[in-house]
């Protein structure tokens, strides 16, 4: 029995009604939800987890009551941070644990303990994500509006992104609204980027950068550039580095006198 | 582009109550003359301005839009540009990703007391999207909405 | 007149030091130790300067004042508005000499600067023996020190030969890189 | 403890006593000294006088040997050199384009990492806390401590403890038995630069210091610096001339004060070198 | 069904010059929702009004576009007369003809084009436009003011002259501040305590004002009408109601050799004291710091000889908790000390000392009873230099303001100098000498023209102490930059003026905002100096910048003033154009969820955190708030909110959306 499924089972024990994690799926390991001690062997936990499970600590209905233990990879830790930020999430009954480069499971008492952890990983573009940064950044304008128009009218507004993006936990989204009605409900090309352009101006400042949003989507739309590219270009701006959440307000409910404003004339 | 200097951009400007609608007003009380191209949406402070509506504004039919309010430290509310600086910094840079013409939107800070600054403003935009002509790129994308919105 | 070869903004660029921001306190001159014996008062001297004609750039390039500043610091070290008056010094000597305007009573100052320099280029190092008696040449000081240069030699101050730096070649580099780079100032 | 040595040219010449009595002290506290090989002159005053580059260039070659050298951190006893190594760093930090220029010109690579120490804050850290103990002969004498320009100025580049009235002297001399005078020319400029060409210039500022420090009942002139050495001691004839008054008051080198208060020989610290005589012991 | 009604006003020629009103008019009638559409040659005018008036009578409109001159102009005007005829106010909206097209475009069709779709676009508005109900907020009528200074005084006495309840704080053992430190007050050269003192005493008999001395401010909660104020009574250690002010017990005390604060540390004072000899109230405080009682625990000589048994140790501080409608700060200012200056002797040479302290000096209630001696010897200074903008216009020192009031005290310490030591020599160093002012320059003149005191242009470089006298190095910069150099008796540096300890957290108990000198900020610098960005709390005096006592005096009514004008309502009334967050029922109960991004967003901290909770009192969420009586309605939370839960009454999400689309629907 592998050392998560004994720290599953010994969690289980201690009173946790639910260890969330992974196990083996047909591609790749997938969420899995822990409830039982011999459900515990099925747990695994290695560089092939990428699925934010951060996106399920914000739904009651799936947490339920009793205390929660989650094995958080990178990415997840920082959706941790930033959710409890923006009071999301009550640390106190929520068991955080991960496992290190050292192979080793860390738990976490405090959001100071995961912030200083994070801060020794580095965030930074994949390769595949700066290829197709320098694949748009050499186009023209109008090449990138036809890239984009062109990849959004394959859009089927099925909302997987949001879905999967553990920062989108509005009981009510923008997309819902309708009075007045912002963006329209079908599918179109420019609704569809209305949707996005929304989606990425409500992640400013906010978005960790794990991607999820990109592989939920169903065709394949690279929507997770648009996040992680703003969140390139911007954090130095904003001070903002994922995972360090701005413990008093975020990137837009706060401002500083000098920012720079080359752009108004 | 010799039909463009016929064509009449569509312009909208979206102004904050305290500092540019009352510069606004002053070139108006000064009697200075500028183009009929631009309509003024009054607004409490920039920092009320939501991007959604810039974005309407375009597939409505926006050749070019101007939002403008107090200088920095001028603010009625004493933050609201600062914010909105903000907002605008995060969109601008959005907008450029997805290849949407930035430089159909102009900002600027306009005072109480720049009423001569205003009719510039309204002026050389105007210009401006002459020169780059109707923006009929985002338009016709939008077209495609209404087609399927007949369809339905 | 508006000044048009030399301004206070190329001094801003290549001294980082704004002029603009002096109000004329008067702190610099007051604390200065050879004030007394300058023509124009440092804080005149910045006055001139913020005139940005050519005739009072000119004025402050022939002055004696700019040749007599030590570069002791007290100035910039009290002044309310932190300007390196030192800095401005050190500019205005330097093009004061590439445009040979410096003023006369300067020369033996400048004499001394040269000797000095001159020893470091061929030697390395200050090579006091050979840099007095450059000096003296320059400036025909022939008597002056005397007395002194055996007293120097009887308590081992002297050395009668040059101490060369090996690899002369990078120091000679140096110097002539430096003065194209003077040059086409 | 090894840690790297500029001399400069002043103590290999007119200052040897200097030299000396550093080398000396150095050994008394076991601090190994390594010097830069094959080191230059620093410029001095003269350099920034007539150009910037090379005012710049000179320094910043010594600096690039310490680093060719391997060496964290090297000690500058003369003030001169002191300032103009410290200023360079400073500005070559500053400003990235001239550090590249600067490169160029020296043709060497420069980092700018070596951390620059004058005597005093070498004594600080290696003699302050054990120097009381190894005191044989306790140096009991009212002393003007006399700090100079290049030492302490500018405060921005060179942080010295406090800009009007600076205290690390002071404290160390105290340590060794004497009783520092509080007098009004401790930062004030001694002529410096002016030693050979306006030799008039010196006997006046080094005179009006002198005199300060004699009439609040000094009994000697503690330095750290050869330029204040050689235009107090050197010019003391110049100096009385103008005030025209016998100041005898001998000028020692803070490394001698402390080497006769540890027992070392006057020859090893080079005192016989000076023109003044060293007439208190 | 909304019933639109369109008046198009001509403003006689103003805007039919170049409009087209009879077409805009017959043209907006064609617009889906407008039930009546007229134009007239003066909509404003009485017969306009009545026009409007009597349309929304006979054709039931439920919005009225007015299309006249800019509603900044008569929006108040036309929503009056709405209201007059029962429609609701913010049912009324104006498109700006005038300003924004009539004056600025030639006449011409497109002109007119221009107007109609100006009309519009609020008519659109109109349709989705909300009634709305100004806010009304109760207000307890009683005011605090924090600070016993002048401007505290004077604040506290206008207020409760107007007969306003006022609970006036100071955090020392007597009220008077800063001018019962000064000897006398220029330009008139009046003696400060005599103009002062009289106001003291009537602070402590005024009926409606409570005086609490050695009082602080802990924490303040509410808002703007409905303050609740925490206030900490430190322990004075003497029961006032026993006490007689007989003073036995500080002529008993042993600790004799504490510096006094009221004498600027050139006297000193005991344990327990009173800090001088007219404080209100006369009565004795023990300073815990230096009583021996309370440091080594023995001691109690005061409690041994006190013949009314008033002494009481070991009584802990009180917190007492004031409901007040309104606050006035008057926290005054503070002088930096001469160890500010290295170059003129670090605060190591006794005789350079502060102006705060010369004016103990020169006070016949100081040290010296008035005399001008210095503080190392008790001579008489023989001559004596005064140096201004000591730290002030010193962006070296961090203190690049002008301080105002120094050269003015400067000039008047010279005088005061002069007059007391007729062969003195007195000198003051300056750069500039402001003195704008009712008879000020002309009392700066008398200085150096009838007392003859030597001002010198110029600053000075450094001061040292030879031979007992303090060497003065300077310059004179109308001489070519002449050196001078004077050796004084005595310096005076016109220390600059600083905030006064503390002044930051007070600020931030209060969400009060202030400068990066820890200087309060008024709300507008020109139109509302009084006020700051929180409404209920007003700013006097020199706690907003250095002030002299005519412009605190000035700020200090005024502030009342603001006080009284809003306790002169009945309820607080308030535009309803503010922000909400939208309620419904459960489960949601909101669709905000609380990421509270909004609270940081809001300048006026008028969003709050309300708790929904079951009927077990079981927190079921929480979520943000609009504090009615903090919002001024910025609409910043709005565009910020990410599920659109909060919006903007007046501006809201619905209006603006319909006003901007209508430009396009054709």
């Amino acid at each position: 029995m592998n050392k998560i499924a004994e720290k599953a089972v010994a969690l289980l024990q201690e009173g946790h009604t639910l260890v969330l994690g992974y196990e083996e799926g047909d591609r790749a390991p997938r969420p899995f939800f822990c409830r039982q001690a011999e459900e515990a062997q099925h747990l695994v936990l290695d560089e092939r987890c990428t699925a934010n499970l951060a996106v399920y600590l914000t739904k009651p209905e799936l947490m339920g009551k009793g205390r929660v233990a989650v094995f958080a990879i990178t990415s997840s830790l920082r959706a941790i941070a930033q959710l409890t930020a923006e009071n999301q999430l009550q640390l106190e009954n929520l068991t955080i644990l991960t496992l290190t480069a050292e192979q080793e499971i860390k738990t976490f008492a405090t959001l100071e303990e995961i912030r200083s952890y994070l801060s020794e990983v580095p965030y930074e573009l994949s390769d595949t994500e700066k290829a197709l940064d320098e694949k748009l950044s050499a186009m023209t304008r109008e090449e990138r509006w036809k890239y984009w128009i062109n990849e959004f009218s394959r859009c089927i507004k099925c909302y997987a992104c949001r879905a999967a993006c553990p920062m989108c936990y509005c009981t009510r989204c923008i997309t819902e609204v309708n009075r007045p009605q912002w963006i329209s409900p079908w599918p179109s090309p420019l609704p569809n980027m209305e949707w996005q352009i929304n989606r990425v101006m409500h992640l400013v400042g906010r978005c960790i950068g794990c991607g999820a949003c990109g592989r939920a989507c169903p065709v394949g739309i690279p929507v997770d550039y648009l996040s992680k590219k703003m969140l390139q270009d911007l954090s130095e701006e904003f001070g903002y580095v994922p995972g360090q959440a701005m413990q008093d307000g975020n990137a837009l409910s706060t401002f500083k006198p000098d920012d720079k404003e080359n752009f108004i004339h | 582009m010799d039909e463009n200097s016929e064509f009449e951009p569509n312009i909208v400007a979206f102004v904050c109550n305290w500092c540019t609608y009352a510069g606004a007003d002053l070139t108006g009380t000064s009697r200075l003359k500028y183009a009929t191209n631009v309509k003024i949406v009054r607004f409490p402070c920039t920092g009320r301005i939501d991007f959604m509506l810039l974005l309407k504004a375009f597939a409505g039919g926006a050749d070019g839009i101007i939002v403008s309010g107090c200088h920095p430290n001028d603010c009625h509310y004493t933050s609201g540009n600062f914010h909105a600086r903000r907002r605008w910094m995060a969109l601008h840079n959005l907008l450029e990703l997805v290849g949407i013409d930035v430089r159909r939107v102009r900002y600027s800070w306009v005072s109480a007391a720049e009423g001569a600054k205003w009719a510039d403003l309204v002026n050389s935009t105007v210009a401006d999207i002459r020169r780059f002509g109707p923006y009929t790129e985002y338009q016709n994308v939008a077209k495609q909405l209404e087609m399927e919105d007949s369809h339905e | 007149m508006k000044n048009n070869s030399n301004t206070i903004n190329d001094l801003h660029v290549k001294t980082g030091v704004d002029i603009n921001r002096c109000y004329q306190c008067g702190k610099c001159t007051a604390g200065c130790v050879l004030a007394d014996e300058m023509d124009l008062s440092p804080n005149y001297i910045i006055r001139l300067l913020q005139t940005d004609t050519s005739d009072n750039f000119d004025k402050v390039l022939r002055s004696k004042a700019i040749w007599l500043c030590l570069n002791c610091e007290n100035c910039v070290g009290r002044c309310p508005m932190e300007i390196d008056i030192p800095k401005v010094m050190d500019y205005m000597r330097e093009l004061s000499f590439q445009q040979k305007k410096q003023h006369q009573a300067a020369h033996s100052i400048i004499a001394f600067h040269e000797s000095f320099l001159d020893s470091i280029k061929y030697t390395g190092h200050l090579y006091e023996l050979g840099m007095i008696a450059d000096f003296k040449s320059r400036t025909f000081h022939l008597m002056q020190d005397v007395k002194l240069a055996p007293k120097m030699w009887l308590r081992g101050k002297l050395n009668l030969l040059p101490e060369m730096v090996k690899d002369i070649h990078a120091i000679k580099a140096i110097f002539s890189r430096t003065q194209n780079k003077r040059k086409n100032l | 403890m090894n840690i790297g040595f500029y001399p400069g040219c002043s103590l290999k010449g007119s200052s040897k006593e200097y030299n000396e009595s550093v080398l000396a002290l150095g050994k008394a506290l076991d601090i190994e000294f390594e010097e830069i090989k094959d080191w230059n002159c620093c410029g001095a005053s003269s350099a920034h006088a007539l150009s910037k580059e090379l005012s710049l260039s000179l320094p910043a070659r010594v600096l690039a040997l310490a680093e060719q050298q391997g060496l964290k951190e090297i000690v500058v006893p003369c003030a001169a050199c002191y300032n103009r190594l410290s200023t360079t760093q400073y500005e070559l930090a500053q400003n990235e384009e001239l550090r590249e220029e600067i490169a160029k010109i020296i043709d060497m690579s420069y980092k700018g990492g070596v951390k620059i120490l004058n005597v005093l804050q070498l004594l600080q850290r290696f003699a302050s806390d054990v120097i009381e103990s190894k005191v044989v002969k306790p140096f009991s004498h009212q002393v003007a401590c006399y700090y100079g320009c290049l030492l302490v100025r500018p405060h921005k580049i060179l942080q010295f403890d406090q800009v009007e009235n600076p205290q690390i002297m002071d404290l160390l001399m105290s340590k060794i038995g004497a009783t520092p005078i509080d007098w009004a020319f401790k930062t004030e400029c001694c002529g410096g630069g002016f030693s050979v060409s306006r030799t008039d210039i010196v006997s006046k500022l080094s005179g009006n210091l002198l005199k300060d420090a004699v009439d609040r009942g000094a009994k000697a002139i503690i330095v750290a610096c050869p330029m204040c050495h050689s235009n107090l001691d050197m010019r003391r004839p110049e100096i009385n001339e103008y005030l025209n008054a016998n100041i005898e008051v001998p000028v020692l080198y803070i490394t001698q004060a402390i080497g006769l208060a540890l027992g070392l020989s006057p020859e090893a610290l080079g005192l016989e070198r000076h023109f003044v005589p060293v007439s208190l012991i | 069904m909304s019933k639109i009604g369109v008046f198009i006003c001509h403003c006689g020629e103003n805007i039919s010059g170049t409009v087209d009103c009879e077409k805009v008019a017959t043209e907006l009638s064609k617009v889906e929702g407008v039930a009546y559409s007229t134009d007239y040659k003066y909509m404003c005018s009485d017969p306009g009004q009545t026009l409007i008036k009597e349309a929304i009578k006979t054709h039931h409109l439920t919005g009225v576009v007015v299309g006249s001159c800019s509603p900044r102009m008569h929006e108040v005007t036309f929503r009056k007369a709405c209201a007059e005829a029962g429609l609701n106010p913010y049912m009324c909206e104006i498109a700006n003809l005038r300003e924004h097209c009539s004056w600025v475009h030639e006449k011409g069709e497109a002109t007119t084009e221009k107007a109609i779709s100006l009309v519009t676009m609020l008519v659109e508005k109109v349709k989705k436009n909300k009634p709305l109900t100004s806010i009304q907020v109760p207000i307890t009528k009683k005011a605090l003011v924090i600070g016993g200074g002048i401007a505290g005084i004077q604040a506290s006495l206008d207020i409760a002259n107007c007969g306003h309840q006022v609970i006036l704080i100071e955090k020392d053992p007597s009220i008077g501040g800063h001018m019962s430190q000064l000897s006398e007050t220029f330009p008139t050269l009046d003696c400060s305590q005599c103009i002062l003192t009289p106001r003291m005493v009537e602070v402590a008999q005024h009926p409606n004002i409570t005086l609490y001395t050695y009082a602080e401010l802990e924490k303040v909660e509410g808002s703007i009408g409905n303050f609740q104020a925490t206030i900490r009574l430190k322990a004075k250690s003497v029961d006032p109601k026993l006490c007689t002010a007989c003073g036995l017990c500080s002529s008993k005390c042993p600790q004799k050799k504490i510096p006094s604060e009221f004498n600027a540390g050139l006297g000193t004072r005991t344990a327990i004291y009173v800090p001088f000899p007219q404080a209100v109230p006369n009565k004795p405080v023990i300073d815990k710091e230096h009583c021996n009682y309370y440091q080594k625990g023995k001691c109690q000589v005061c409690q041994k000889n006190c013949p009314t048994g008033a002494i009481e140790f070991d009584k802990p501080d009180e917190l007492i908790t004031e409901a007040v409608g309104a606050i006035v700060v008057t926290t005054g200012f503070n002088v930096l000390g001469t160890d500010f200056f290295p170059e003129y002797g670090y605060g190591k040479y006794k005789d350079v000392i502060t102006g705060l302290q010369f004016e103990r000096l020169a006070s016949a209630s100081g040290p010296t009873l008035g005399e001008i001696r210095r503080p190392s010897d008790g001579q008489i200074p023989k001559k004596i230099v005064f140096i201004a903008c000591a730290g002030s216009r010193d962006p070296a020192k961090g203190i690049p303001y002008c301080s105002k009031i120094c050269c003015m005290y400067t000039a008047k310490h010279a005088m005061l100098y002069q007059h007391k030591v007729h062969e003195g020599e007195s000198y003051v160093f300056y750069m500039d000498i402001r003195a704008g002012g009712k008879n000020y320059e002309e009392f700066v003149r008398r200085a150096i023209e009838e007392d003859g005191v030597n001002y010198v242009r110029g600053r000075v470089a450094r001061v040292y102490e030879k031979n007992g006298k303090l060497i003065v190095k300077g310059v004179d910069t109308l001489l070519a930059g002449a050196q001078v150099e004077i050796e004084a008796d005595m310096v005076v540096l016109a220390t600059a003026g600083v905030s006064n300890q503390g002044a930051e957290q007070l600020a931030q108990k209060m969400h009060i905002s202030y400068d990066p000198y820890k200087f309060f900020a008024e709300a507008h610098p020109k139109l509302k100096p009084v006020e700051t960005n929180t409404a209920g709390i007003f700013l006097a005096g020199a706690c907003q910048a250095p002030k002299d006592i005519p412009d605190t005096v000035g700020t200090a009514s005024g502030a009342a003033v603001k006080v009284a004008c809003l306790f002169s309502q009945a309820q607080l009334i308030r535009e309803p154009l503010i922000a909400v967050v939208n309620r419904s029922g459960p489960p949601s109960f909101s669709t905000c969820v609380g990421c509270f991004m909004c609270e940081t967003a809001c300048p006026y901290h008028a969003i709050e955190r309300e708790e929904i909770k079951n009927r077990n009192g079981e927190v079921l969420k929480v979520v943000a708030k609009v504090n009615p009586g903090l919002c001024q309605g910025c609409g910043t939370c709005v565009a910020f909110c990410r599920s659109k839960s909060i919006d903007i009454q007046g501006y809201s999400n619905e209006e603006m959306y319909a006003e901007v689309m209508s430009l396009f629907n054709n």
